[in-house]
C-alpha cells in the first residue's frame, strides 16, 4: 500500500506512453492470437489501457479527475456486460463449431 | 383579408372524406351504405354551399381563406388558399347541386354494376378535385384540381376497364388533355415570370395597371396558352376529340363530368382570368373564334349521329363553344350564365338518356328506339323540357342564356359570329328534337323498345328536379328588355366585370345595348331559328319519317363526312398518332431506351457487380483481418495527425 | 527518524505480530474444531499428542511437511504449484485492513491496532475475497483430474454467486456508517440504547446480519455449503490432487478465510472492539470482565490439573493457569487495559463466530448443488437487495434528502 | 518512492501484457491479463484514484477475468492451433503495430512534454465520496442507462447460455 503523503512527480506522459504501449499490445493480441477467448482478452487489455490514460488525464487537471474516474467506472461496467454477452456467444460458438479458433469461425462472409 | 371564419375547406373536404371512406373501406359494404356515404357527403357540401351563398360576404371583395403554406421557393409563394367570390360561389353551387342530383341518380343507375364502391369513391374524388379547382386561390391549386378532375375523368371513362374501347377512350381523354395542360403550364410559368405570383389577387393586381395591348404581348401569349389549356379541358377545337369517346363511361359520369361540371372548367378558367383577357383583345378574338367554330362544327356532326349519347356529346361540345364565344366577346357573365343553365339541361338530357338506355337494356342506338313516350313518360316529359330549354324555347333556361350570348356577340360587333351562332342554334334545335323524335315517337323499332320500363324513383326524381331547374333556371338572368334585371350579371360583376366595359375601343361603333328594340329583335331571330330547327326535325322524323334517309342519299358525300365526324380522328391518327408511334418504337424505344438508358443502367449494375466482386474479398469473415484493416485505418489517421501537428 | 521510517517499522512489526498470532490461532482453531467435533459426536477428539492433544497442530504440521508430495502427470505444473500460494496469500491479505482495537502508544509512537487503515478498507477486503476464487479454480483446473476440475468449477461458481449476496448484505451497515473505513464503521456503532442494548448493526441490520453469515459460510466453503469438497461425489474437490504442504496451504487458507469473515462480521455487525455493556452510573464494571474471565479460566485449569493423573498435565495445566492469572492481572493495569480490552472483546466476538462455524459444520447436512445455486440466486440476492433498498430509503428519510 | 513504484507496476504491466501475447495457452494469457490489471490497479493508486483501483480489482480481476477463466475451464481450452487463414493480419501485423506504437507515442510526446507532472493535492485521495456523488447526480442518467444495459446483457447471456444446440 502506498502511504498517502508521498508527493507525485512522475510525468503524466509516462503514464500515457505506458497506456499507449499496453494498447498497442492489446491490438497485437487481437491481430496475432488465434484463440477467440484470447482475442477477447486483448480487447479487455485495450480497454484497460484506455482507462489508464483516462485516469492519467483526469489526474493532470484535477478539475476533471472525478469525472475521469466516473468515466472509467462506466467503461468497466460496460466491459462487464460485454464480457457476459461475449463469453455467452463464445460458448455458443464452441457448442456449434467445436472450435475456439477465430480462423475457423468464418461463416459471416461473402 | 385572412378570415377563416367561413371554413371553406369543409366544402372540398367532405367529398374527399367520402372518397376515402368508400375507397378504403367500401369494398364488400352494402350498396346502400356506399351510396349513402357518397350522396351524404356531396349533399352536405351542397347544403353548406347554399348556407355560404346566403350568409357569407364575398360580393364586394373576394374572401381568401389561407389554409396552409405549400410552396415557398425564394420570392415565389404558393399556399393552400381558397378563394370565394361570386364566380366561384356560383360554380360551387352548380357543381355541388348538380353533382348531388347525379350522385343520387347514379345510386340507382349503377345498382347492377360491379365495382360500385370504386365508382362512388371516384365520383366523390372528382367532386373533391372539382371543388378544389373552383375554390382554388391561385392558379397552381387550380391546376391541382384541374389535373385531379382529369385523373378522375380518366378513371371513370375507363370504368369498364374490361372493355378495350373504354380503356382507349380513357387514355385518349387523358393524353389529349395533356396537350392542353402543356399550354396551361407554360401559361402559368409565364404568369410567374411576369407577375411573380400565382395568387389570383396578386396576379390581377399586377395586370390591372397594364394597358390594353395589341399584337403579341406577354399578356396575349399568356391568354393564348391558357386558352390552349381551356380547349383541352373543355373539348374545343382542335382538342375536342376526346369528349365524344368519353361517352364510353357510365352515363352519370357523362352527365356530371362531361356535360355539367368538368368540361366547363375551361370556361371557368377563362372567366376567372378575365382581368387578363380583357387586356388582350387578340386573345379574346381567338377565344371567340374557337368557340364559334367549335359550336358550329360540333353541331353539324351532331346532326347525323345515331348514338344517343354521341349526339348529346357533340351538343355539349357545341354548347361549350357557345360559352367560349360568350367569353370571347367579353360577355363573361353570359358565358357563366350559360354554364349554369347548360349544367341543368344538359345534365338532365344525359340523365334522361341514361334512363332511356336502362330502359333499352343498354342499347344506345336511336335507330332501335322509338315510341318510348308511352313506356317511360316521366323521362319523356323531362327530356322534352330539356330539349326545349336547349333549343331556346322562350322562357326556359336556355333561351335566356343563349339569347344573352348571341346578343352580346352582335352588340360587340361580331356580326358574322352572331350569324353562325344563330345557325348553330337552329342546328341545335334540329338535332335535339331529332333525338327526341327518334327516341320517343314513332313505332318501337326493336323488342327492347317494346319492353321498356320506367326507371326507379331515385332516377326520376333527379330528372324532375333538373327539369324544374331547366325551366326556372333562366330567370336569374332575365335581361332588362324582358322586364328582368339580369341579376346574374350584377351578381358576377365583381368577378368578371360588366360586359359593357369589355373590348375597349372596338365596341364603340357597335350598337350599344341600350337599344331594347334591337335586342328584342335579335332574340326573336334566335327563337325563330330554334323553331325552324324544331319544325324541320318534326317534318323529317315525324311527319315524313323517311326524309332523313332520302337526304342522306341525296347528299351522300356530305352525309358520310358528317357521319365520320369530318375524319378528324383519322386525320389525327395519320398526322400525330402514327408518326409518334413510329418515332417512339423505332427511335425512343429501340435506340434511346433499350440502347442508352438500359445500357447505362445495366452498365452501372455490371460495374457495381464487378467492383463488388473484387471488394467482397475484404469481407473474409476473418475477424483478425478486419482488425488489421481497422489498424491500417488508425495508423493512417494518426499519420495524418502527426503530419498536421508536425507543422 | 523520518515519519516514513517509523511508519515502515511500525507496519513491519504489526505485520509480524498479526501474522504470528493469526497462524498460531489458525493452528489451534483446527484443534478446537476437532475437539468440539468430538464432543458433538460424543467422542474425545485428539488426546494423545500433548495434554488434551494440545500439541496436535504441531504434529499435523510435521506430518504435512514430511508427507510425500506427488505431482499428477497431467498437471499444469506452474499453476499447479502456484495455486496454493495464491489461495493462502489472498486469504491472508484481507487481514491487513482489519482493526483489532483502538490505538496504542508504544515507545512514543501512536499507532492503530491494525496493519493499515484504508479509507476504503471494506472495498479492499472485497477485492481480496473476490480474488480468492482464483486459487481454488486454478487448483481445480491445473491438477488435470476431472474431480478436481469439477470441484474447482463448482467452487468458483459458488463463490461468484455468493459474493454478490455477501457484498449486498454488507452494503446495509456501510450505508448506516456512511463510510468504507472499517474503523469509522466500528466507531459508528458506539453507544447504547437505554444504557442496555449496544448500538450494534446486528440489531437494525438483523436481516443483513443473517444473510451475511449465510453468504460467508458459502464463501468459505464451509458446511452446509462445502460442495467443492463433497467427498461423496468429488472425492475432495479442487484439492483432490494436492498433498502435504500444498494441501496445508489450502487448509490454512480456508481457516484464514473463516477468521477473516468472522472478523468482518464482528466489525460490521457486532461493533468490533466495542464492549457490549454500558457502565452503570460511573462504575465501569464491564472493565473488569476480562480479568474475571481469565481468572475463571485459571481456576478451571487448576481444577482439571488436580484431577489429572499424568505428570505432564500436573505440570502443564498450572503453568497455563498462572499465565491466565498474569494476563488477568495485567488487565487491571490501565495502560495495558485500555488498548487490550478492545482486543479482548474483539477476540471474544471472533471466537464466538468461529465456534458458530464449527457448531454448524457438525450439525447441518450438505446442500445439493442446484439447490445451493438456486438458494443463492433466487433467495439471498433478492432479500439482500431489498434490505439495501429499505436501509437506503430509511437513511435518506432520516437525513432528510 | 512513487517513481520506483511506477516503474515496478509499469514493468509488471508491460511484462504481463507481453506474456499475454506470448503464451500459447489461453489460461496463462488470462492470468497474465489479471496481472496486468493488478498492476494497473497499483498505478491507479499512484494516481490517487483508489476507488477505481479497488473497483478495478473487484470488477475486472475478481469478476470479469474469473468469468473468462471459468469459461476457459468449462470449454477446457487447450493450446491454440497454429493455423492462420488471414494473410493480411499475419503479414502486415508486426509492421503495423510498430507503426502504431511509434505514432501514438510521438503524438503523446508532442502533446505532453514531460514537464507536466501529477500534482500532489489529489494524492491524499478520499475521492470515493466525490465519485459517488458525481455518479448519482451529474451522471445519474448514464448510470441508469448502464444499469439497463447490464440487465439486457444478463438476459442475453442467460438466453444464449440456456439454449441447447
Amino acid at each position: 500500500m502506498l502511504p498517502n503523503y508521498i508527493p507525485a512527480h512522475v510525468p503524466i506522459s509516462w503514464y500515457l506512453i505506458l497506456s499507449a504501449m499496453l494498447f498497442v499490445l492489446g491490438v497485437a493480441g487481437f491481430l496475432l492470437k488465434r484463440n477467440i477467448v484470447t482475442v477477447f482478452m486483448s480487447i479487455e487489455l485495450m480497454l484497460n489501457a484506455v482507462n489508464l490514460s483516462f485516469i492519467a488525464f483526469g489526474f493532470m487537471q484535477h478539475t476533471v479527475a472525478v469525472n475521469a474516474q466516473v468515466f472509467v467506472f462506466f467503461v468497466m461496467v460496460v466491459a462487464a456486460a460485454e464480457a457476459a454477452v461475449g463469453l455467452a456467444i463464445i460458448i455458443m460458438v464452441h457448442r456449434n463449431r467445436k472450435s475456439l479458433n477465430v480462423d475457423d469461425i468464418e461463416l459471416m462472409k461473402f | 383579408m385572412e378570415r377563416t371564419d367561413l371554413h371553406l375547406w369543409v366544402l372540398p373536404l367532405l367529398p374527399l372524406l367520402g372518397a376515402a371512406v368508400n375507397g378504403f373501406f367500401g369494398k364488400g359494404r352494402s350498396r346502400g351504405v356506399i351510396g349513402g356515404i357518397a350522396c351524404t357527403t356531396v349533399g352536405l357540401a351542397f347544403v353548406y354551399a347554399v348556407y355560404l351563398f346566403f350568409t357569407a360576404s364575398y360580393a364586394e371583395h373576394a374572401h381568401i381563406e389561407f389554409i396552409a403554406p405549400w410552396i415557398a421557393a425564394g420570392a415565389f409563394h404558393a399556399d393552400f388558399a381558397l378563394y370565394l367570390d361570386p364566380l366561384s360561389m356560383l360554380m360551387t353551387l352548380v357543381v355541388t347541386g348538380v353533382g348531388f342530383l347525379i350522385h343520387v341518380y347514379a345510386t340507382a343507375y349503377m345498382a347492377e354494376e360491379d365495382g360500385f364502391y370504386r365508382f362512388f369513391s371516384y365520383l366523390n374524388l372528382f367532386m373533391f378535385f372539382m371543388l378544389t379547382l373552383v375554390l382554388a386561390g391561385n392558379y397552381l391549386l387550380l391546376f391541382v384540381g384541374w389535373e385531379g378532375v382529369g385523373l378522375c375523368s380518366y378513371l371513370l371513362i375507363g370504368f369498364y376497364y374490361l372493355k378495350k374501347s373504354a380503356g382507349d377512350a380513357g387514355k385518349k381523354a387523358f393524353i389529349v388533355n395533356r396537350i392542353g395542360d402543356f399550354g396551361f403550364v407554360l401559361g402559368m410559368f409565364l404568369i410567374i415570370s411576369t407577375a411573380g405570383s400565382l395568387d389570383y389577387d396578386k396576379v390581377f393586381m399586377a395586370f390591372r395597371g397594364s394597358s390594353v395591348e395589341n399584337g403579341m404581348g406577354p399578356i396575349t401569349i399568356i391568354c393564348l396558352l391558357l386558352l390552349a389549356g381551356a380547349c383541352g379541358k373543355s373539348a374545343q377545337l382542335p382538342l375536342y376529340v376526346w369528349l365524344p369517346d368519353a361517352m364510353e363511361g357510365p352515363t352519370p359520369v357523362s352527365a356530371l363530368i362531361h356535360a355539367a361540371t368538368m368540361v366547363t372548367a375551361g370556361v371557368y378558367m377563362v372567366a376567372r382570368s378575365s382581368p387578363l383577357f380583357v387586356k388582350a383583345p387578340d386573345a379574346m378574338t381567338a377565344v371567340a373564334i374557337v368557340g364559334c367554330a367549335t359550336s358550329l362544327f360540333a353541331a353539324t356532326i351532331g346532326l347525323v349521329q345515331t348514338d344517343i349519347k354521341k349526339v348529346l356529346a357533340y351538343s355539349t361540345v357545341s354548347q361549350l363553344g357557345y360559352m367560349f364565344l360568350a367569353c370571347g366577346v367579353g360577355a363573361f357573365s353570359a358565358g357563366i350564365f350559360h354554364v349554369m343553365t347548360h349544367a341543368f339541361f344538359k345534365a338532365l338530357l344525359f340523365l334522361g338518356a341514361g334512363s332511356v338506355i336502362t330502359a333499352m337494356h343498354h342499347d344506345q342506338e336511336m335507330t332501335n328506339m322509338g315510341g318510348l313516350r308511352k313506356k317511360i313518360p316521366i323521362t319523356f316529359a323531362t327530356m322534352t323540357i330539356a330539349c326545349l330549354a336547349i333549343a331556346g324555347f322562350p322562357g326556359l333556361a336556355g333561351f335566356f342564356s343563349k339569347d344573352e350570348i348571341l346578343w352580346q356577340t352582335y352588340s360587340h360587333g361580331h356580326a358574322w359570329m352572331w350569324a353562325l351562332g344563330t345557325l348553330t342554334a337552329a342546328m341545335t334545335a334540329f338535332y335535339m328534337f331529332r333525338l327526341l323524335f327518334l327516341t320517343f315517337f314513332g313505332e318501337p323499332r326493336s323488342d327492347h323498345a317494346h319492353h321498356a320500363h320506367e326507371s326507379p324513383r331515385s332516377m326520376t326524381v333527379p330528372l324532375i328536379v333538373l327539369a324544374v331547374m331547366s325551366v326556372i333556371g333562366g330567370f336569374v338572368g332575365v335581361p332588362h328588355v324582358w322586364g328582368g334585371h339580369n341579376e346574374i350579371e350584377k351578381f358576377l360583376e365583381p368577378s368578371v366585370g360588366a360586359p359593357a366595359m369589355h373590348v375597349a375601343g372596338e365596341a364603340s361603333d357597335a350598337p350599344a345595348e341600350s337599344d331594347p328594340t334591337a335586342e328584342r329583335l335579335f332574340s326573336l331571330y334566335a327563337v325563330l331559328a330554334g323553331f325552324s330547327g324544331i319544325g324541320f326535325a318534326y317534318y323529317a322524323y315525324v311527319a315524313k319519317p323517311d326524309t332523313g334517309r332520302r337526304l342522306s342519299e341525296k347528299f351522300h358525300g356530305a352525309y358520310q363526312v358528317l357521319l365520320k365526324k369530318y375524319y378528324v380522328d383519322e386525320l389525327y391518327d395519320v398526322l400525330f398518332v402514327h408518326p409518334i408511334n413510329w418515332v417512339s418504337r423505332a427511335f425512343l424505344w429501340h435506340v434511346v431506351d433499350s440502347g442508352v438508358i438500359d445500357g447505362t443502367a445495366n452498365g452501372l449494375a455490371d460495374g457495381a457487380q464487378a467492383v463488388g466482386g473484387v471488394a467482397k474479398r475484404i469481407q473474409s469473415g476473418l475477424i483478425r483481418s478486419y482488425a488489421a484493416w481497422i489498424v491500417i485505418g488508425a495508423v493512417s489517421v494518426l499519420l495524418y495527425m502527426t503530419m498536421v501537428w508536425a507543422k | 527518524m523520518t515519519p516514513f521510517a517509523t511508519f515502515l517499522i511500525a507496519t513491519l512489526i504489526k505485520i509480524a505480530l498479526v501474522l504470528f498470532v493469526l497462524l498460531t490461532s489458525l493452528a489451534y482453531l483446527v484443534w478446537v474444531e476437532r475437539k468440539v467435533a468430538g464432543r458433538i459426536q460424543n467422542r474425545w477428539g485428539p488426546t494423545r499428542t500433548g495434554p488434551h492433544g494440545l500439541l496436535q497442530p504441531l504434529a499435523d504440521l510435521i506430518k504435512f511437511i514430511f508427507k510425500e508430495d506427488p505431482t499428477p502427470v497431467a498437471a499444469e505444473r506452474l499453476i499447479y504449484f502456484g495455486a496454493p500460494f495464491m489461495a493462502l496469500v489472498l486469504s491472508l491479505m484481507a487481514i491487513t485492513v482489519i482493526p483489532f482495537g483502538g490505538s496504542v502508544k508504544v515507545a512514543g509512537v501512536t499507532t492503530w491496532l491494525q496493519i493499515t487503515d484504508l479509507n476504503i478498507g471494506m472495498l479492499f477486503i472485497f477485492a481480496a475475497t473476490s480474488l480468492g476464487v482464483y486459487g481454488i479454480a486454478l487448483a481445480g483446473w491445473s491438477s488435470g483430474s476431472k474431480y478436481a476440475l469439477l470441484g474447482g468449477l463448482r467452487s468458483s461458481a459458488q463463490m461468484i454467486s455468493y459474493e454478490l449476496s455477501l457484498s449486498f448484505s454488507v452494503v446495509g451497515p456501510l450505508i448506516l456508517a456512511g463510510s468504507l473505513s472499517l474503523r469509522t464503521i466500528v466507531d459508528s456503532q458506539a453507544g447504547y440504547w437505554f444504557h442496555v442494548i449496544p448500538k450494534w448493526n446486528c440489531i437494525p441490520q438483523c436481516v443483513a446480519f443473517v444473510t451475511y453469515l449465510i453468504a460467508a459460510f458459502a464463501e468459505t466453503n464451509r458446511v452446509p455449503f462445502d460442495l467443492p469438497e463433497a467427498e461423496g461425489e468429488l472425492v475432495a474437490g479442487y484439492h483432490t490432487e494436492y498433498a502435504s504442504m500444498k494441501f496445508a496451504m489450502f487448509f490454512t487458507g480456508e481457516y484464514a478465510n473463516m477468521v477473516t469473515s468472522s472478523c468482518i462480521a464482528t466489525l460490521l455487525f457486532l461493533g468490533g472492539w466495542q464492549r457490549p455493556f454500558d457502565k452503570i452510573g460511573s462504575f465501569d464494571w464491564a472493565g473488569y470482565i476480562p480479568t474475571a474471565v481469565f481468572y475463571a479460566l485459571a481456576v478451571i485449569l487448576l481444577v482439571f490439573s488436580l484431577k489429572r493423573a499424568r505428570l505432564v498435565e500436573r505440570i502443564v495445566l498450572p503453568v497455563f493457569a498462572t499465565v491466565c492469572i498474569l494476563i488477568g492481572s495485567l488487565f487491571l493495569w490501565t495502560p495495558f487495559h485500555d488498548p487490550a480490552e478492545g482486543v479482548f472483546w474483539f477476540a471474544a466476538k471472533v471466537l464466538f463466530f468461529l465456534l458458530l462455524y464449527i457448531w454448524i459444520r457438525w450439525t447441518l447436512p450438505r446442500f445439493r448443488y442446484d439447490t445451493l445455486m438456486e438458494f443463492g440466486w433466487k433467495y439471498m440476492i433478492p432479500v439482500t437487495l431489498a434490505n439495501v433498498l429499505i436501509t437506503g430509503f430509511i437513511v435518506a428519510w432520516r437525513t432528510g434528502h | 518512492m512513487e517513481t520506483i513504484l511506477f516503474f515496478v507496476f509499469a514493468a509488471l504491466a508491460l511484462g504481463s501484457a507481453i506474456n499475454l501475447i506470448r503464451e500459447s495457452h489461453p489460461i496463462y494469457s488470462a492470468l497474465s491479463l489479471v496481472a496486468v490489471m493488478g498492476a494497473l490497479a497499483g498505478l491507479y493508486l499512484l494516481l490517487g484514484a483508489e476507488f477505481i483501483a479497488v473497483v478495478q480489482v473487484i470488477v475486472y480481476a475478481g469478476a470479469i477475468m474469473v468469468l473468462f477463466i471459468f469459461v476457459l475451464m468449462l470449454l477446457n481450452a487447450e493450446e491454440e492451433v497454429k493455423i492462420d487463414r488471414t494473410k493480411i493480419a499475419v503479414r502486415l501485423g508486426y509492421p503495423l503495430l510498430v507503426l502504431l506504437a511509434v505514432e501514438i507515442i510521438s503524438v503523446l510526446r508532442a502533446k505532453f512534454p514531460s514537464e507536466i507532472t501529477s500534482h500532489a493535492d489529489l494524492l491524499n485521495g478520499d475521492n470515493t465520496r466525490e465519485v459517488g456523488r458525481m455518479l448519482f447526480d451529474n451522471y445519474l442518467l448514464p448510470f441508469e442507462v448502464t444499469s439497463v444495459l447490464m440487465l439486457v446483457a444478463i438476459m442475453g447471456a442467460v438466453v444464449m447460455g440456456k439454449r441447447k444446440s
